[in-house]
């Protein structure tokens, strides 16, 4: 069950840090689902409800519905990260301006496809991205800014 | 609300049309390529009306490309209508918008 | 975080006991969120998810909203459970013909209120209703059945 | 989609109506209160529009409770009309359907 703190990143497109300096959260929320796909309407649906709580627009609301799809997709689906746990770990940090959205599973020595469609798409809907693997864990994490934030 | 729902209209000899409502992501992309796969067929236009399409993942594009290329390779044609914003937004951020023609 | 196995239990309305031998549940749904009442929507559209994958009739999804809002409404109104977590933790173990839930946080030694609106609502709408208090953990579990179990 | 708006229309000096949607639980029900507290007055009803309301728990429920009260205890009136099955239901299993007049 121990998550490690993620070292290996390969892919960021943007420079700041995630969880930075700029506002902290309060307590995360949690999304503990079996590691199969029929879950992941949850999982978008309860990200949804964060991206609201942040004031999101309705077009970054559906960017970050699709983004937290493609993250999870990234763990579930053949060719990507091979992972052999049976719970898929969703964990949500809200700060002020953002949302940092964090998927991991227990997993073999492995990587996700970064030529893919998935990984594309995903790479083009949030503000920072990267993807780590280190003590059997996989993990994709995520950062979605508001440009309008209200809270 | 959850899950993909599939109905299928033989209009003619030459044409089917299939309607999706719901959502098209990684767990019912599936069900969507065992519903297209039977109707692309040799001579046959196969239009996807996506108007009440609420939702669509990579997987799920991934579906509408393999169709695309199944009715090309058959003599067939695949064509989406009323392709909602967020639906297009899909094949746009994956850069494949023009493979699919528009019926 | 450790949440121990309850033993005072003050009411149920069936004579079953929860999660007994009528089939097994794969890895349980968990959701936590801060112990806020802003929070409360998102944990009842979870419920409705898991809700629909048991082939709950609209009657009974609608039912299991209110009574996992009124569970959590336990641990998080005044008058009733003196949290002091700064965490809710929901947990929702799905079997074959029913749907667990177990709405748990910290809490100093204390009880709902049994006589009031939101326990008595509640225990109409589900099939088993517990309460417990130990070990510094407050708990309320329900169980809902579906009448025309799909899956 | 979440939360709860409420919308407040005077009609006439003796009738304003109050109208809900999305979904009053405990988050919402303060909101809630505030708006009503300030339109319960003497030889006032106020109709409280439910045609909307997609949610209400038994937190949601005291409100109305209260308001009905309190317009009881100065002289006015307050009634809810266009109630939904699920906001009904509530009202019923707390034994309280016919402490609210119908409008
Ligand atoms: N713009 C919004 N404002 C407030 N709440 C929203 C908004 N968009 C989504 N939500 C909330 O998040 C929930 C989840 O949305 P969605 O994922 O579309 O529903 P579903 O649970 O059907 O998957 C919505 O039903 C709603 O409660
Ligand atoms: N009868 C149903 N069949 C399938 N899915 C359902 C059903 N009822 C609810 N759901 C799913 O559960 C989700 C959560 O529902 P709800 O809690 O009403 O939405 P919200 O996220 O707005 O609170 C729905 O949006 C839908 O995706």
């Amino acid at each position: 069950m121990a998550e490690p703190v993620p070292q290996q990143m390969t892919a960021s497109n943007s420079g700041e840090a995630t969880g930075g300096p700029a506002g902290l959260a309060g307590s995360p929320v949690r999304v503990i689902v079996p590691a199969d796909k029929t879950y992941v309407a949850l999982v978008r649906s309860a990200a949804s409800h964060l991206g609201a709580r942040l004031g999101l627009t309705m077009q970054e609301l559906t960017d970050l519905r699709l983004a937290v799809d493609e993250a999870c997709g990234l763990l579930l689906l053949p060719g990507e990260f091979d992972t052999t746990g049976a719970e898929l770990h969703c964990r949500f940090d809200e700060y002020p301006d953002r949302l940092a959205v964090t998927v991991s599973a227990e997993a073999s020595e492995s990587a996700p496809d970064v030529d893919g469609f998935g990984w594309n798409v995903l790479s083009a809907l949030v503000d920072e991205l990267r993807w780590s693997y280190q003590d059997g864990w996989a993990r994709v994490e995520l950062v979605k800014r508001a440009t309008a934030a209200e809270r | 609300m959850d899950g993909l729902q599939v109905s299928t209209a033989v209009v003619d000899d030459a044409r089917s049309v299939v309607s999706l409502s719901g959502e098209l992501d990684m767990a019912t992309a599936d069900l969507l390529w065992a519903e297209l796969e039977p109707v692309l067929q040799p001579g046959r236009t196969v239009v996807l009306d996506c108007a009440r399409l609420e939702f669509m993942d990579s997987t799920g594009m991934r579906v509408l490309l393999r169709a695309s290329r199944r009715a090309d390779e058959v003599g067939g044609a695949f064509q989406m209508t009323a392709v909602p914003p967020p639906v297009e937004r899909v094949l746009a951020l994956a850069g494949v918008t023009s493979e699919i023609p528009r019926g």
